[in-house]
């Protein structure tokens, strides 16, 4: 149980890492989006999933309710997350920033 | 000393207080207006009158009225010089108050409720600093007393009155609050009282320098008495309306300074304690070097009353140096000086208001000749130039004959030599006047032959008074009793 | 060293929000823009709420909720297991006060702009000595 | 100013820091701090109020005093905004949207008014339609955080939380509300009148509860004088009062968040926000 | 009945609240709702105080838990006579600014009030409180709704004046919560009594060094004191005039009265005078503040303005009795809480009776004030010759004990700047009399004679009542101050 | 320029079956609620309950037209198929995501990303349709929606050509078919 | 295991340092704004694990989950502002 | 036992404070001082103090951001310093 609890763990510090190094890394402002909108996502529902694995360690009704709330996080954050990275992009359209295209480095 | 418990001074101060909306409630009313004023006046004349049998017999009168700290009160307290003062402020506002109308009304002033009311405020504020019991009082009601007096002195509302108001004020208020009030606090501080002993209030709290210091700063401090730096608002403060000038220099402001500075000499400091350090000729030189320029100023001065206020200013050192030679007899001088100056010098500004109302002159270079035209004036004025300059058959004399024999008294030459000297300037100053209004020729009188007086109303209160200084040669005895029954209060004796 | 790090654990939130104060109030007295000044001023209010919340803190304590019994059965509470409560609730006070203050700064800043056009002082103090 | 600035500041940092000198290490359990009083609060809350959460306890019960002030400092700050902004003056440049085609109109003349209603709508210059996606989100979440919200409130005597929390979020689920839509719709279903009421009756709450205690023969505040009033058990009558104190901070704060909201952004005008 | 201390501030929050509510629902309602909340405020101070001066010090127990525990409220002297000043002056401000708010708030009357009742909540439990943190919670309420009001005032100006004033009345609370946050760590305490029995043990503790510096500096800038007053006169002059003449009397003297409270029931005296020896520090400071106040007060041109920098100097006397570490100070300081507050709200009674018909008080506007609005400015004028010190009036009697302190202490350049800057007010006062006696505008008043008849245009009758009677105040409180501080301020003292 | 249609304008229609309409949503949120409240709160005293109760009975009258604007009976077919979608989604972003991940740590990125927008049309009409196809391209890496709107026109920005050819490809058919539109 | 939860809770610290480099320093305001939404997602994480740390899960729960909708409604106002402002040259019907 | 996350979050939190009053664009400051109350708020969970994080978490990321954003919104972006 334990094992798969700290998969998890790593696995969405895996993912979280990616979104950093993604943000970093990145040439523009609209391909850093990317890995912070999703990435992070993903690692939320891998950490939380461990999490709630390792809660219900001691299972009782309450601990298994508790487990369903954490994932009503991951819930909202999966409803929230792309709603709040779309929003993001559109601001940057609007506001007019221009994207970060390989043929313009090239040329 | 027996001490009586009464509510009448307070009564006597509150008279003209409680007058005010009355007064103001009847400002469309002009002679429902004056006859409440008259009311008050005599009111307040008669109740200062009725205590004066108990403090001839030695009696005091004492009112408590509120607690502000131990030693220092509000209260009052008649003894024989407050009524002395008392009697001559109260008097004379009677009369005053019939000049007014006169001048007033002669004039066609604006603001005449104004006037009255902070006429009224202004006696209430004389009579209360007479009664004071101690030096915070006092100084209550000196401070009231000089605010009461600047719309007055500012009445005319214009830049000439506006200059002399904002003097007046400066210098008033500036010494009391810069000088006075530190003293005063200072010596509260010291001693813990400022209820006026006979003794003084201090009993060896003080070294010498530092009492000197003190002394100066209540001397000083009480600019109303004109000593000499600090005397030029009187002058200035002439443009004010002649009833304003009568009561400013002969009955309420002035004297309220001086009569201050009697009391911080024999209340607070005691004579002895002012003998033992000899700071009593300190002050006598200095009022004797206002006499001498005071005097010398008002010979050049060509406006009727700025003469009148130099000499004011001069007359008033007399009653500082008498009571500052620390001796009975000057004493009895300097105090008996207050009432016969009042007297003589209200009667001279009478005569001046008088003439402005009836010719509209200010100068004296226009006066000549007008001796024919107004005969009662110029006698009157010829009493009052006379008790002022100490001559025999008018009060004047009394008083200036207690100041020599102080003097003598207290072997002091050079203040005989002053008082002396400057009784001839008095004489320099005001002969020239009445030789110019009635020894003329007919070239040179500016005025028709016609005898023109001022109104009734105007006329009668200076002759009165020029007659009651003329009475006082003959009866001084209120006045010299009570001055003599205040000198040994004050002496112990 | 080995001396150093227990006093650097002992002190150092301390330490920390005095620097964290400084800021705020270097922000409030010297930045030029209001709402600048603004954000220092809140700055300078967590500051306090550091402070408060680091005199709270207690080592080895949970938090300052008594858990209650599983069976319903109330354990005996011991003070020592516990955070002290007491500067939470002050500071939650704080909070409320510094939200609420904040609330009214900026609806006077959007006053000051629609009057004058400006945040920064210098300016404003241009077009008020102007009028 | 700057030099000012970083003296002032230097000499203050250097009077904390001297302060610190003295101080007991961060997290000492034996600190005069965690000793005195906060040992009675910890030991007898649970006991007295039946309140698990202390934080709460203190916050309602033992200092419910002060809490009642931080709640009018609240209302007070809602009140100034509105008083501060709130803008009722017509202008005289309007535009309208046709609803169905979105094609706007400008109209200049302050005469003509077109009547808002299914048709038209009254935009301002700063009209951007909502977009698509965020609305129907928000749509979706608002009444789970209103939800959340309440359960915050509710919950303040289990777990962290209560009044104040849950109304920031309820406020801030209203906010939300205005910013997938616009802040018109957010205004029309709750009207100004009704967070001006709510924001007053909240406090009003508050203080009716405090103030209830005293004819009910307790001082000011105590809330176990209300065991007649309240059903259920009297030893839970502290914790039941708490908790109606909590509901009107809720609606209070609720109510506040969403007038400084509403004021700030549309400059009182409360017609287009962001 | 026992519930009078908490119904001084409860009604008036309870007044608040209903007054908001009518805002919405009937307008009309919140005049007379505020005005029923402070009444009972009133009563309910005035009957606080007559027990306390019976049978001494109150205790009242918020929620019933006992002191350290709970918030009490603990009025002795010193406190019933700041709350009955304070619930006064804020009952007869609200009858005398019905109109003048109607004039002032075009159609937000009812929230003013609201905000006003706030106000005056603030500083009722203020002063009530017996708890450091409950304190600063209703400076804050304090400072948010000054914050308020201000920025209604001048529609350019105030809310600048409103946004700096936050900046620094936040910084003056903050710095007062941080001491009482060093004090709560080295005591573990908040109420006062207890904070203090608790102290006599720390006294040489940096902690609580650190806390006292703290605390006084946070309250001498709420107070604005001296070289922290640079919000005070923008603040005060910019804000409605039914504003300024509450908190003009009342905000700086509250900061005072707990200035002074924390002096003596937290940090004790013996810790500031005999263990920390700054006395003489803080009275040179209150000297130079005292002059450098009337010295600014003699620049302006605006009579509210100049009111305002008058404020910062009668502050200073308050600190340098304060702090003159003797009982005569002491008295004259709270003596001059009293004093001030009521010559303040005079003043700026006869300024909004003034500031009602002449919309700017620029004092070139004043001219001929005397002949159009008399009443008006009989009141001004006595609360002039107040705040000059002469001597009927109060404050003559509060600056009489604060000199003697001076000379006891050996403060003679505290003495002195009392003096100098009675004279400076003095002139400052006389320059507006004889601005508003000297009708410079009418050229035809040659001699005396024709002067035309001036109208006479007065305020509304509820202004100039309440104008009359708390002028009036001024000389009855200074005749009975030898009462006053024999029966409330010297057994506070013992 | 378009403009999306509001939402919130009740559409029109009979009074009972207006009223009817509002119930249903009212009472679906209800229950919705009630079962949040119940994971939140986690406990079942009967004071607790209450409150909880009044809660959702508030939420859900005063903001059921949020959630459920227009009710319609196959909504509970639509969140079936939601639920079936779903895993597949979550697949489909896991999948995608090692992608992003193989990107963000490729020492050569930028010469494998080449960001670009796509733009293209779908014939979804609902809102929520769109919204979901929306969130589900944001989440599916390498593309994000830019603007969708209520004609079912996209812009998407992707990371590389790799991302953007997928599209809309078998996810549009897949939220088709969930919401029972056509593609 | 309490340990372990440490050192991610150290690990997620760490990167949030890579997020933050993006706030303090992103070029543009939106570059801030993905920084500071990165930042959030982990928050909510973080605080989950101080919950483990503390063994008081169902305390941290509530505050992550406020957490979660909190930061998305300033996410979405913060770019909603380049909705209406930026826009408002370009593409509104002011000219 | 918190001690590292303590500190380590405490220096983010003074990074933010400082990139916050320095950027020169309001509403960089606004979204910073946003990244600030996260800090804050995950300090004071670390801390123990539920109920402040919670306040702080509502406030501080909710809330107060948002009337920041607003304030600018009516305002302007533009600082000099």
């Amino acid at each position: 149980m334990d094992i798969l609890v700290i998969l998890f763990l790593v696995t969405g510090l895996l993912f979280f890492l990616g979104g950093a190094i993604g943000i970093i890394r990145m040439p523009d402002f609209y391909s850093r989006l990317h890995p912070a909108g999703k990435l992070d996502t993903l690692g939320i529902l891998a950490m939380v999933l461990g999490l709630a694995i390792y809660n219900l360690h001691h299972f009782s009704f309450e601990s298994l309710l508790l487990s369903i709330k954490m994932f009503l996080i991951v819930f909202f954050v999966f409803l929230s997350s792309p709603t709040a990275t779309h929003s993001i992009v559109d601001a940057g359209m609007r506001a007019g920033l221009r994207h970060w295209t390989k043929k313009k480095r090239k040329g | 000393m027996e001490t009586i418990i009464s509510i009448k001074p307070l009564l006597a101060v509150l008279v003209s207080l409680l007058v005010i909306p009355v007064l103001v409630s009847s400002s469309d009313k002009p002679n429902v207006r004056e006859s409440w004023t008259f009311i008050a006046g005599i009111i307040k004349f008669l109740i200062v009158l009725s205590m004066l049998p108990a403090v001839l017999q030695g009696k005091q009168i004492v009112l408590t009225l509120f607690k502000i700290a131990p030693g220092a009160d509000i209260a009052f307290r008649v003894d024989a010089l407050g009524m002395l003062f008392a009697l001559v402020a109260s008097s004379l506002y009677i009369i005053t108050s019939m000049y007014s109308i006169g001048y007033m009304r002669g004039l066609k002033e604006h603001g005449q409720t104004r006037f009255a009311c902070f006429f009224a405020l202004a006696i209430s504020a004389t009579i209360g600093a007479a009664f004071s019991a101690n030096l915070l009082t006092l100084y209550l009601f000196y401070e009231v007393l000089s605010l009461a007096t600047y719309p007055l002195v500012a009445h005319h509302q214009d830049a000439k009155s506006k200059r002399a108001g904002r003097r007046y004020l400066i210098f008033i208020l500036g010494t009391s609050i810069g000088l006075v009030l530190p003293a005063m606090l200072y010596c509260y501080h010291a001693t813990g009282t400022l209820e006026f002993a006979s003794g003084g209030i201090f009993t060896g709290q003080l070294s010498k320098p530092a009492a000197t210091v003190l002394l100066l700063m209540f001397v000083f401090g009480f600019a109303k008495s004109g000593l000499m730096p600090f005397h030029s608002w009187l002058p200035a403060a002439m443009v004010a309306p002649t009833p304003v000038s009568a009561l400013l220099h002969a009955v309420a402001v002035v004297k309220v300074g001086v009569f201050s500075i009697i009391r911080v000499i024999t209340g607070i400091f005691g004579v002895h304690f002012l003998l033992s350090f000899n700071l009593g000729a300190l002050v006598a030189g200095i009022a004797s070097v206002t006499i001498i320029i005071s005097s010398c100023i008002a010979l050049t001065q060509d406006e009727f009353k700025r003469r009148l206020a130099y000499s004011t200013i001069g007359q008033l050192s007399y009653i500082v140096l008498g009571v500052a030679l620390l001796t009975p007899k000057g004493m009895t001088g300097g105090m008996l000086h207050i009432a016969m100056h009042a007297f003589g010098k209200i009667t001279l500004f009478f005569c001046a208001g008088a003439i402005f109302v009836a010719t509209g002159k200010k100068y004296i270079s226009q006066m000549v000749g007008i001796g024919k035209r107004m005969p009662v004036t110029m006698m009157a004025f010829l009493i009052g130039s006379m008790s002022i300059i100490g001559l025999p058959p008018t009060g004047g004399f009394i008083s200036k004959w207690y100041l020599v024999l102080g003097t003598l008294e207290g072997d002091q030459m050079i203040l005989l030599f002053v008082l002396l000297s400057s009784s001839l300037l008095n004489a320099a100053y005001f002969m020239p006047v009445f030789y110019k209004a009635f020894f003329c020729t007919e070239e040179e009188s500016m005025f028709e032959d016609k005898i023109e007086e001022a109104p009734m109303m105007c006329v009668i209160p200076l002759v009165i008074t020029a007659l009651i200084s003329f009475a006082l040669f003959f009866v001084p005895q209120p006045f010299l009793n009570l001055a003599q029954l205040a000198v040994k209060g004050i002496l112990g004796g | 060293m080995t001396d150093l790090l227990p006093l650097i654990v002992a002190k150092y939130n301390y330490w920390l929000y005095v620097i964290l104060m400084m800021i705020g109030l270097y922000a409030m007295i010297a930045k030029n823009n209001l709402i600048k000044k603004v954000v220092g001023m809140n700055i300078f209010q967590t500051a306090i709420i550091l402070f408060y919340l680091s005199i709270g803190y207690k080592k080895d304590a949970t938090l300052p909720i008594v858990e209650v019994g599983h069976e319903g059965q109330e354990a005996v509470v011991r003070a020592l297991d516990y955070i002290n409560p007491l500067p939470h609730v002050l500071m939650l006070t704080a909070i409320v006060v510094s939200v609420a203050t904040f609330g009214v700064a900026m609806a006077l800043a959007v006053r000051i702009y629609q009057r004058y056009q400006t945040l920064e002082e210098d300016e404003l103090r241009m077009r008020l000595s102007e009028e | 100013m700057k030099f000012l600035g970083f003296i002032v500041v230097c000499l203050t940092g250097a009077l904390l820091l001297y302060g610190t000198g003295q101080f007991p290490a961060w997290g000492d359990p034996g600190s005069p701090a965690s000793t005195h009083l906060s040992n009675y609060y910890i030991e007898k809350t649970v006991e007295q109020t039946q309140v698990p959460n202390i934080v709460t306890a203190v916050l309602a019960d033992y200092r419910g005093f002060d809490t009642m002030f931080e709640t009018s400092v609240i209302f007070c700050a809602g009140l100034t905004c509105f008083l501060l902004l709130r803008d009722f003056t017509e202008k005289k440049e309007r535009f309208y949207r046709h609803r169905p085609t979105g094609v706007i109109l400008h109209v200049k003349d302050s005469e003509k008014v077109l009547k808002v209603g299914k048709e038209f709508e009254h935009i301002d210059k700063d009209f951007v339609p909502s977009d698509l996606i965020i609305k129907t989100v928000c749509r979706i979440l608002i009444p789970f955080i209103q939800i959340y919200a309440l359960y915050v409130v509710a919950h303040g005597d289990f777990s962290p939380g209560g009044g104040f929390q849950g109304g920031v979020i309820f406020g801030s689920s209203l906010i939300l509300l205005a910013i997938s839509y616009d802040l018109k719709t957010l205004v029309e279903r709750i009207k100004e009148k009704v967070l001006g009421i709510f924001a007053a009756v909240g406090v009003l709450i508050y203080v009716g509860i405090a103030t209830i205690c005293m004819p009910m023969g307790g001082n000011f505040l105590n809330y176990g004088m209300l065991a007649p009033l309240l059903p259920g058990d009297p030893r839970h009558v502290r914790a039941l009062g708490m908790l109606g104190v909590e509901i009107g901070v809720g609606l209070a704060v609720m109510a506040v968040m969403a007038i400084i909201y509403i004021n700030i952004v549309s400059e009182g005008r409360h017609d287009e926000g962001l | 009945m026992d519930n009078y201390p908490v119904l001084i501030v409860v009604t008036p929050l309870l007044a608040a609240l209903f007054a908001g509510l009518a805002a919405w629902i009937e307008e009309r309602l919140s005049y007379p709702i505020a005005l029923i909340g402070l009444a009972i405020s009133t009563f309910s101070a005035f009957k606080v105080l007559m027990r306390v001066i019976a049978s001494g010090t109150i205790q009242y127990r918020m929620a019933g838990w006992a002191p350290p525990i709970g918030i009490e409220y603990r009025i002795d002297l010193l406190n019933a006579m700041v709350l009955m000043l304070v619930s006064s002056v804020a009952f007869l401000n609200l009858i005398a600014s019905y109109k003048s708010v109607e004039q002032e708030t075009n159609d937000r009357a009812a929230s003013f009030y609201t905000v006003y009742l706030l106000f005056v909540v603030g500083l009722l439990g203020v002063t009530a409180t017996g708890d450091l943190f409950n304190l600063y919670v209703l400076i804050e309420i304090t400072s948010l709704t000054s914050y308020a009001m201000v920025a209604l005032g001048d529609r350019d100006r105030a809310p600048l004046a409103s946004l700096n004033y936050i900046f620094i009345g936040v910084i003056g609370a903050s710095f007062y919560l941080l001491g009482v946050g060093y004090l709560y760590m080295q005591t573990g305490s908040l109420n006062m009594a207890d904070v203090s029995r608790i102290l006599q043990s720390h006294q040489g503790s940096s902690i609580v060094l650190t806390a006292f510096i703290l605390c006084m500096i946070g309250l001498w800038i709420k107070m604005a004191f001296f070289p922290l007053h640079v919000w005070l006169p923008n603040a005060y002059s910019y804000s409605p005039v039914a504003f300024s003449r509450v908190v003009a009397p009342l905000m700086t003297k509250v900061m005072i009265y707990i200035m002074i409270r924390l002096m003596i029931t937290v940090f004790g005296y013996d810790y500031i005078f005999k263990t920390l020896h700054l006395s003489s520090a803080v009275v040179w400071l209150a000297t130079i503040a005292i002059l450098a106040g009337a010295i600014m007060a003699l620049a302006q041109k605006n009579l509210k303005k100049m009111l305002t920098y008058i404020i910062i100097c009668e502050i200073g006397y308050m600190v340098g009795g304060a702090w003159m570490g003797n009982q005569l100070g002491m008295t004259g300081a709270i003596l001059h809480i009293l004093n001030d507050a009521l010559m303040t709200f005079a003043m700026f009674l006869a300024v909004g009776n003034i500031v009602y018909k002449i919309k700017d008080v620029d004092l070139s506007n004043l001219t001929g004030l005397f002949g159009k609005m008399p009443w008006t400015m009989a009141g001004l004028v006595l609360a002039a010759f107040s705040i000059i010190g002469v001597p009927p009036t109060c404050g003559f009697f509060s600056k009489w004990y604060l000199i003697l302190a001076a000379f006891e202490k050996g403060a003679y350049q505290f003495a002195a700047a009392l003096i100098i800057s009675s004279l400076i007010c003095a002139v400052l006062f006389f320059r507006v009399f004889e601005i508003c006696f000297f009708n410079t505008d009418s050229k035809d008043h040659e001699h005396g004679n024709g002067h035309p008849q001036i109208k006479i245009e007065e305020a509304p009758v509820s202004m100039l009542i309440i104008s009359g009677l708390v002028s009036l105040s001024l000389i009855v409180v200074g005749l009975f101050s030898g009462t006053i501080v024999n029966t409330i301020i010297l057994p506070f003292l013992k | 320029m378009k403009v999306a249609s509001d939402s919130l304008v009740k559409n029109n229609g009979k009074p009972a079956a207006k009223f009817l309409k509002s119930f249903f949503s009212f009472l679906i949120t209800f229950v919705l609620m009630a079962f949040t409240w119940i994971v939140l709160s986690g406990k079942f005293e009967p004071l607790l309950l209450w409150l909880g109760g009044i809660s959702c009975f508030l939420v859900s009258y005063y903001f059921h037209d949020l959630l459920f604007p227009d009710l319609k009976p196959e909504y509970f077919m639509i969140f079936l198929r939601f639920i079936k979608y779903c895993p597949w989604l979550i697949l489909e972003i896991i999948k995608a995501n090692f992608h992003l991940l193989y990107l963000a740590f490729h020492p050569r990125m930028k010469d494998l990303i080449d960001p670009h927008i796509i733009t293209f049309k779908t014939n979804l009409k609902s809102d929520i349709a769109i919204a979901t196809l929306a969130n589900s391209i944001t989440l599916t890496p390498g593309t994000i929606t830019v603007t969708a709107d209520s004609d079912g026109v996209f812009r998407v920005h992707s990371i590389d050509r790799e991302s953007a050819e997928a599209l809309p490809g078998i996810m549009l058919e897949k939220v088709a078919k969930v919401f029972g539109e056509d593609i | 295991m309490t340990s372990f939860f440490l050192s991610v809770a150290l690990g997620l610290c760490f990167l949030m340092l890579f997020s933050m480099y993006r706030a303090l320093f992103g070029p543009t305001v939106l570059d801030r704004l993905i920084g500071v939404n990165a930042i959030g997602s982990k928050t909510v994480i973080l605080l989950l694990l101080i919950g483990f740390l503390y063994d008081r899960m169902d305390m941290f729960v509530d505050i992550a989950l406020a957490y979660a909708f909190l930061n998305f409604i300033a996410v979405l106002a913060a770019s909603r502002y380049f909705h209406k402002r930026k826009g408002l040259y370009e593409e509104s019907f002011m000219d | 036992m918190h001690w590292p996350i303590d500190l380590i979050v405490l220096t983010f939190v003074i990074f933010c404070a400082i990139a916050a009053i320095s950027v020169k664009d309001l509403l960089g400051t606004a979204i910073l001082f946003g990244a600030y109350s996260f800090m804050m708020c995950l300090l004071w969970a670390i801390m123990g103090a539920v109920d402040v994080a919670f306040t702080e978490a509502s406030v501080g990321a909710g809330v107060s951001t948002v009337f920041f954003v607003a304030a600018v919104f009516r305002t302007s972006r533009r600082t000099k310093d």
